[in-house]
């Protein structure tokens, strides 16, 4: 063995260097060859898993970690790491985790872990960006005092009185609670998402406080484990971790190439040099039937999307003039000839990738009528012009001219999208409540619950609720959905709630998202998940 | 000794205009009359000149060419072929390609035209003092172009394409003054080293000894044989400007709301290119046309006052 | 003696240049801070993207990142960091440093590249269209250089990829992050003709002018061959403005390399520039840019230097 | 070395018996955007060793063009030789494969131009200049063209020749800078020399000392040398012999103490008269009134006609009047010849 260990690591750098050359193939010299399987990304934020709120960093800490709990094909929770998830009255949860599983490094996983990663997930400080979703658990606010910033000008912050939620409490080395501050029957989901991974003793410095490169090269409990460190800007590699006790994935690795544009990848993919792409950018989709064939494909996930009125705006303060508005809009026209079929029209005010959801709960509102359209808008009096503002780095143009088209035809009056350079810039322009028109949202859920939806979009005080709808009554309905007994009588209630969107129109739904995605013919069973996510466990070899 | 040139004074029917016709019985020549004489006779001049009287009528009037309203767009349509009058056929959008890139001729041509003057005007102070006065002043307003190249063009166009509109305007002007305040260095670079080996000529000497001021110099002496590669320059940065504006539209930072504009245009039809053409082919193709008329224009309109070349 | 004489003028105009250069450095570095500054909405939502952030997460980091204290004193911060070598972090929690030692040998060979393959095709084919005016050659490079210009970057790039990368399959569709020259061909060739237009024009003016130079008639009149009177008399005339457009394509080809890094997937100083102005991460901007503006001087410098090399007449005051 | 030199004399047909230079009805025309200008319409011009023949003429009468026809350096296009011929010791130049034509320039046809400073390279220092034509026509090193070139500089008596070997054009004055030209022009010993203005750009005394530094050089080589000028005092001090163009043609040829004495056509005559001279001071000067003729419309007939006082019907129709033969070696190109030489002498 020794004596082998030169030519060995020889070998292994030639093949890494060969990948840093582009050069897949060609490597029938080597017998057994490393199946590594190539995935186009952008460059992640973070790879903590508190710190990953978006699509690039989940997607690799998918590979390297475990959840709790993953979902099934009905948006069920089903549990991965947990032995069980029990709760009594839906405020006290007992977790259990399952025996056998181990980080990387080699170290069992306990409920500490848990423990440790969520505190310091939820310490105000540490300015992670998942923090948020740990507010339901009690003590967080403990943990997160107000800035008093203010009149006088930025001044320190004040330090938390502790950095230990007081909601979490160990019970043995893999069971533990979880204390939250009410009721709420979706928990179990909840748990489902990144930010709830653990993390090994090897990531703390010290007590609370990562180390400062914990995350170029993370260590997690999961299926895959990381090859060298996370090159950033280029690409992030892992490779199959044999002590997982799970499912075994079906091939040796996965290549995760760091792209900064999603035509880049395309490209790549059409010539050979990618296996997967997640998803094909609109301008590509023309050709893509044909320049892939069967590996073309499509899936459904749970992106919405979406314009929403701004409640300051007077000119949109009628109802009636909102629903002519979208009454107006043609979403199969759109989705057709803009997106070629890649996305479907919304009628409803939630995700199909929630259980709940029902097709056309929007109603006649959200059927396309031209000629009743208009004799409502102008029995409203709604106004002569109409603006859609958007950010323009988001491929949204060529919808909202054509929406704006339709509206100018059907209508009969003047239409213009606005574009921002960033969705921030848009944000900035809602605050100072200038004259945007209907302002461009999307949404991609955290976890599979109509309350995912409900709340931060419609709530009041919602994080994403922008446009500023509010209706305690509605409030009312999804607060008692969140405190239901069972996932079923939730969904009743807060099916009621979105009758009320129905009824009040504080936005138009217009398009609900697809997965399209395209592979190489080197790997078969590729597939998507609702969050975005290449499905590893099911990849497979082609040959 | 005796010149016989100094007395029937034909040489260099150029250097000095007004001498050049004394004693004659025929019309006086001058430089300007010299040069419209052959260009009268240059067809490259009348065929430049064409072009540029259309484009500017078609950003002037552009009802002249098309009665088809260039906003008026239906998905139903979408890449459809020629029919009626519009004879480019449709773009992706379901717009009338001909009507759009008709229309698309006035804030395209204006900006183009717009920004390249005040580039020209800013490169050719800066350039002409600094190569002219040399010494400090040189270094002073060469450190400048090192500092404006250093700035990023995108974070100087997005900073001041907010500070200079609200969001009711058309962005025209922002764009206008975006790529004229960032395209002048080229132009200031390049006029400064033609001034440089311009004003170590000898006649430049010659005129200094006779009195000539500094405007006097720089603008009657040293700039007609400086201003060859700076024209060059120009009508060349005319199209880049003309297609960078689409770079910026693009980006947010340029034309708002509905502008119709080549560049504009250009870059919507780019990805769509493998499923029609035409929404591509057309409004580059008005657009590399104005570039040449304007090219054709400089060259002709600079070989016409060059003496060397009669 | 008058050569050791010029050798000194030249030796203390590049001391004055050196000198001159870091006060240009000061006032860039200062002003494109100013700008980041002015340009600064919300750093922390654009980094969120279109997700909420969270109130606790903005306190947080806009205390870790001193995003509410005042410009000067923003200012002064860096500074102080820039000057013992240290560029700070991004507002991703990275090293600016580390992010600048991975993108500037990368944009470098690029822009390098670039700059070689717009000067061989431009020099030549300036020349033989200076020759022959209006000769066919003329014509077909004047109606290619036309296509190039009505083509904005955004257009050619993703054009040349699909022809030659994916179609054709010539080169790489994408060249990645250590590419090698090959892999750099097509993104080199792309950024090239930004700058190739006005310098085939250019050189062809420059031609044009000096083949009706009286030297180049008496260049023929010594019976030298036409060859030699291009390639030696007229070359070394025609190449001065040539050499200055070089000096300034540098910053053209920033711009453009805003595009075709991303575009060709290269993670390089126009990608990071382009990511540091979106998410308007003024110590990622500034650090770039300052690199950026020594490139400037030292580039401009070099080509004043040349003027000399190339122009005997022209002295250095 | 010898080897190339005796290669390069040996010119196919070279006669050294045949006359050294004979132009034979030359003609030129340039064909530009705006039309053809007939620039040289039949041009007959001769030179012996030894002998100098000044061409005079207003700008623009075609004199630089014939230069540059005989040295084979017209710009062409615009310009093209249309007709004629121009034999060098019998060969004629203008049939001969470009590749030879080439050598025939500097090494047996050599140029003086007339601004020195536009003349030279501005960007290389004249011993380079002056040693290039040792490495290209004697494929010298470049140390020998070097040695060569203080030489010449030496020849041409510039001071200091060999620290100034390596300083560019600008840093001379004038007159040494004509020097440096003239050094380069008779580099390789040619037989013909062509000196096209020489010293109008000069000072008066500088002027005089370029002229005698020539004509000493001339005598050493005894080369034949045609002389362009309009300087009537050079011309009376220098030549043997003098050709008057007009219009691209050659309207007298004549030795010059006959012209001076006896001109026989009216251009001569009001050339004669325009010039400033000391006996007639105060008098108005006699300025020949018009312009020279547009190359594109020259006039039908005699194109000096709508200038000329003695011009008649017949001056003003086609075809233009023939050569005159005015005495042994001197012809005219006028109707009238006899009247205008009969009229009182222009220069006493």
């Amino acid at each position: 063995m020794r004596g082998h260990f030169p030519l060995k690591m020889a070998v292994g750098a030639t093949a890494i260097m060969l990948l840093a050359a582009g050069c897949s193939g060609g490597g029938d010299d080597a017998g057994d060859e490393a199946f590594v399987v190539s995935i186009g990304i952008g460059e992640p934020q973070h790879l903590i898993p508190s710190n990953t709120t978006e699509s690039n960093g989940a997607e690799v800490l998918a590979a390297l970690y475990t959840p709790l709990v993953d979902f099934d094909a009905n948006n069920n929770p089903v549990l991965v790491a947990a032995e069980s998830i029990e709760s009594p009255d839906n405020k006290v949860w007992t977790i259990k985790l399952k025996d056998g599983y181990t980080f990387h490094n080699g170290e069992k996983v306990t409920a500490d872990n848990y423990i440790n990663a969520w505190n310091h997930a939820a310490y105000g400080p540490n300015g992670m960006g998942g923090s948020y979703f740990f507010a339901r658990i009690q003590g967080y606010d403990e943990l997160n005092p107000k800035d008093p910033d203010g009149e006088d000008g930025p001044q320190k912050p004040p330090t938390p009185p502790t950095n230990k939620l007081s909601g979490l409490a160990k019970v043995d080395d893999l069971t533990f609670t979880v204390t939250l501050k009410e009721p709420f029957s979706g928990w179990r989901s909840v748990m489902g998402y990144t930010v709830f991974y653990p993390l090994p003793n090897a990531a703390w410095a010290s007590d609370g406080v990562l180390k400062e490169d914990f995350e170029q090269a993370p260590i997690g409990n999961g299926p895959f484990k990381i090859k060298g460190k996370w090159e950033h800007d280029s690409k992030i590699e892992v490779e199959k971790y044999d002590a997982y006790p799970g499912e075994k994935p079906k091939i040796d690795g996965v290549l995760y190439k760091i792209y900064q544009d999603q035509q880049a990848q395309y490209a790549d993919l059409s010539s050979g040099a990618l296996d997967i792409v997640t998803q094909i950018p609109i301008e590509n989709l023309a050709s893509a039937p044909t320049d892939l064939g069967d590996r073309f494909k499509t899936s459904p996930n749970s992106v919405f999307q979406f314009v929403g009125f701004p409640t300051f705006l007077e000119q949109y303060s009628k109802v009636e003039v909102r629903k002519a508005i979208s009454m107006a809009i043609n979403r199969k026209e759109i989705t057709d000839s803009i997106f070629r079929g890649s996305q479907t029209p919304a009628t409803s005010f939630v995700s199909p990738a929630v259980a709940g959801y029902r097709e056309n709960s929007c109603g006649e509102a959200c059927t396309y009528d031209p000629a009743k359209a208009k004799a409502m808008y102008e029995a409203a009096g709604g106004p002569k012009q109409i603006k859609i503002t958007y950010n323009v780095d988001g491929g949204h143009k060529a919808w909202v001219d054509a929406t704006c088209n339709q509206l100018k035809t059907n209508l009969g009056v003047d239409c213009v999208g606005v574009g921002e350079p960033k969705f921030a810039d848009l944000l900035t322009k809602v605050e100072k409540k200038e004259d945007v028109g209907l302002i461009r949202m999307g949404w991609l859920m955290d976890y599979p619950l109509m309350e995912n939806y409900l709340g931060p979009l419609y709530g009041t005080g919602g994080s994403s609720n922008y446009y500023g709808y509010s209706n305690p009554e509605f409030d009312n309905l999804v607060k008692q959905g969140s405190a239901a007994k069972t996932p079923e009588e939730a969904i009743k209630i807060w099916q009621q709630a979105e009758d009320i969107l129905a009824r009040d129109m504080p936005v138009i739904p217009l398009r609900h998202g697809q997965n399209v995605f395209g592979h190489s013919e080197r790997v078969k069973n590729v597939e998507v998940d609702k969050y975005t996510k290449v499905e590893l466990l099911k990849l497979e070899p082609a040959s | 000794m005796s010149n016989v040139e100094s007395v029937t004074q034909a040489e260099a029917p150029a250097a000095d205009p007004a001498a050049a016709g004394a004693g004659g019985s025929e019309k006086p020549r001058s430089l300007a009359g010299d040069a419209w004489n052959d260009l009268k006779r240059n067809w490259i001049f009348w065929a430049a000149s064409v072009l540029v009287v259309l484009v500017v009528m078609m950003a002037a009037f552009p009802g002249l060419f098309t009665s088809a309203d260039p906003e008026y767009c239906s998905l139903s349509r979408q890449h459809a072929g020629p029919s009626g009058g519009a004879i480019f056929g449709y773009n992706f959008q379901g717009c009338d390609v001909y009507a759009r890139t008709i229309y698309g001729a006035r804030n395209s041509v204006l900006i183009g035209l717009f920004a390249t003057i005040i580039s020209g005007a800013i490169g050719l102070i800066i350039g002409m003092a600094a190569g002219y006065f040399g010494g400090w002043v040189d270094a002073l307003l060469a450190r400048g172009i090192d500092i404006v190249l250093g700035i990023p063009t995108l974070l100087a166009a997005i900073v001041l394409a907010r500070r200079l509109s609200d969001s009711e305007d058309s962005g025209f002007w922002p764009v206008v003054i975006t790529l004229g305040v960032l395209t002048w260095t080229t132009g200031a670079r390049i006029m400064r080293s033609s001034v440089i080996s311009a004003k170590s000529q000898d006649y430049v000497a010659a005129a200094r000894m006779l009195g000539a001021g500094h405007a006097r110099l720089m603008f009657r002496h040293i700039l007609p044989n400086a201003a060859a590669p700076f024209v060059v320059v120009l009508t060349l940065l005319l199209g880049a400007n003309i297609a960078t504006e689409a770079t910026l539209t693009f980006l947010g930072v340029g034309l708002r709301g509905n502008a119709i504009s080549w560049g504009i245009d250009i870059s919507t039809a780019a990805p769509y290119v493998r499923e029609a053409a035409a929404p591509l082919v057309w409004p580059s193709v008005f657009l590399a046309a104005t570039v040449l008329a304007f090219i054709m224009l400089g060259d002709a309109i600079r070989d016409a006052f060059d003496p060397r070349l009669r | 003696m008058l050569d050791s004489q010029r050798t000194w003028e030249m030796f203390r105009y590049f001391v004055r240049r050196v000198l001159q250069g870091v006060l240009t450095f000061f006032g860039a570095t200062f002003i494109v801070y100013a700008l980041m500054f002015a340009n600064q909405t919300d750093p922390l939502q654009t980094l969120a993207g279109e997700r909420p952030l969270p109130e606790n997460v903005r306190q947080a980091l806009t205390e870790r990142y001193h995003l509410d204290d005042p410009f000067i004193v923003q200012y002064g911060h860096y500074m102080r960091g820039l000057l013992t070598g240290d560029f700070g972090i991004s507002l991703t929690n990275r090293s600016i440093k580390e992010m600048m030692e991975q993108a500037w040998p990368v944009t470098v060979r690029l822009a390098l590249l670039a700059i070689v393959i717009a000067v061989l095709i431009s020099v030549t084919s300036g020349i033989i269209s200076g020759i022959r005016r209006g000769g066919p050659f003329d014509t077909v490079t004047l109606i290619i250089t036309l296509i190039l210009l009505a083509l904005p970057i955004v257009v050619l790039a993703p054009l040349a990829q699909l022809f030659f990368g994916v179609q054709l399959k010539w080169f790489p569709a994408t060249a990645g992050a250590d590419p090698g020259v090959y892999q750099l061909l097509l993104p080199a060739a792309v950024l090239a003709t930004l700058v190739m237009a006005t310098e085939i024009r250019v050189t062809r003016a420059s031609v044009a002018e000096n083949l009706r130079s009286d030297y180049v008639r008496t260049a023929r009149a010594k019976g030298l061959s036409k060859r030699r009177v291009i390639g030696v008399h007229v070359l070394r005339n025609s190449l001065i403005p040539v050499i200055t457009l070089i000096g300034l394509d540098l910053g053209n080809l920033m711009a453009g390399a805003i595009v075709t890094e991303g575009v060709f997937n290269i993670p390089g100083v126009g990608f990071n520039l382009f990511r540091g102005i979106r998410t308007e991460d003024g110590p990622l901007v500034v650090g770039f840019v300052s690199i950026l503006v020594i490139v400037f001087i030292v580039v401009n410098l070099v080509v004043d230097l040349l003027y000399a090399v190339l122009d005997p007449r022209i002295r250095y005051e | 070395m010898t080897d190339i030199k005796a290669e390069i004399d040996v010119l196919p047909g070279l006669d050294s018996s045949a006359r050294l230079l004979e132009v034979e009805d030359l003609r030129v025309e340039f064909r530009t955007q705006v039309g053809v200008a007939k620039a040289i319409n039949g041009v007959n011009l001769h030179l012996d060793p030894g002998e100098t023949l000044a061409i005079l003429g207003e700008s623009g009468c075609g004199k630089s063009v014939t230069a540059q026809a005989i040295m084979g350096i017209l710009d062409s296009p615009p310009g093209f030789i249309t007709g004629g011929s121009i034999r060098y010791r019998g060969v004629d130049l203008l049939t001969l494969p470009e590749e030879q034509r080439r050598r025939v320039r500097a090494n047996h046809i050599a140029m003086i131009f007339q601004d020195a400073l536009s003349a030279l390279n501005p960007v290389f220092s004249v011993g380079f200049q002056l040693g290039e034509l040792f490495r290209v026509h004697r494929g010298m090193s470049r140390q020998d063209a070097k040695r060569r070139a203080i030489e010449l500089l030496d020849m041409v008596k510039i001071p200091a020749a060999r620290q100034r070997v390596n300083d560019y054009p600008h840093q001379f004055s004038g007159g040494m800078r004509q020097r440096v030209m003239i050094a380069m022009a008779l580099a390789l010993d040619p037989k013909v020399l062509i000196a096209d203005e020489p010293t109008t750009a000069l000072d008066v005394t500088v002027q005089a000392q370029i002229m005698s530094l020539l004509a000493e050089l001339q005598r050493e080589r005894n080369m034949g040398l045609i002389l362009i000028t309009h300087d009537m005092g050079v011309v009376a001090d220098v030549a043997d012999r003098i050709s008057v163009m007009y219009a691209g043609r050659v309207v007298e040829e004549a030795p010059v103490l006959d012209i001076y004495a006896r001109p026989a056509h009216p251009y001569t005559k009001a050339l004669l008269e325009s010039i400033p001279r000391l006996d007639l001071k105060g008098q108005q000067l006699n300025v020949i009134k018009g312009l020279p003729p547009n190359l594109t419309r020259i006039p039908a007939g005699c194109a000096f006609h709508p200038r000329c006082g003695y011009a008649q019907s017949v001056c003003r129709a086609d075809p233009p009047p023939q050569l005159f033969d005015v005495a042994a070696g001197r012809t005219a190109r006028c109707h009238f010849w006899t009247e205008v030489a009969g009229d009182e002498p222009a220069v006493k």
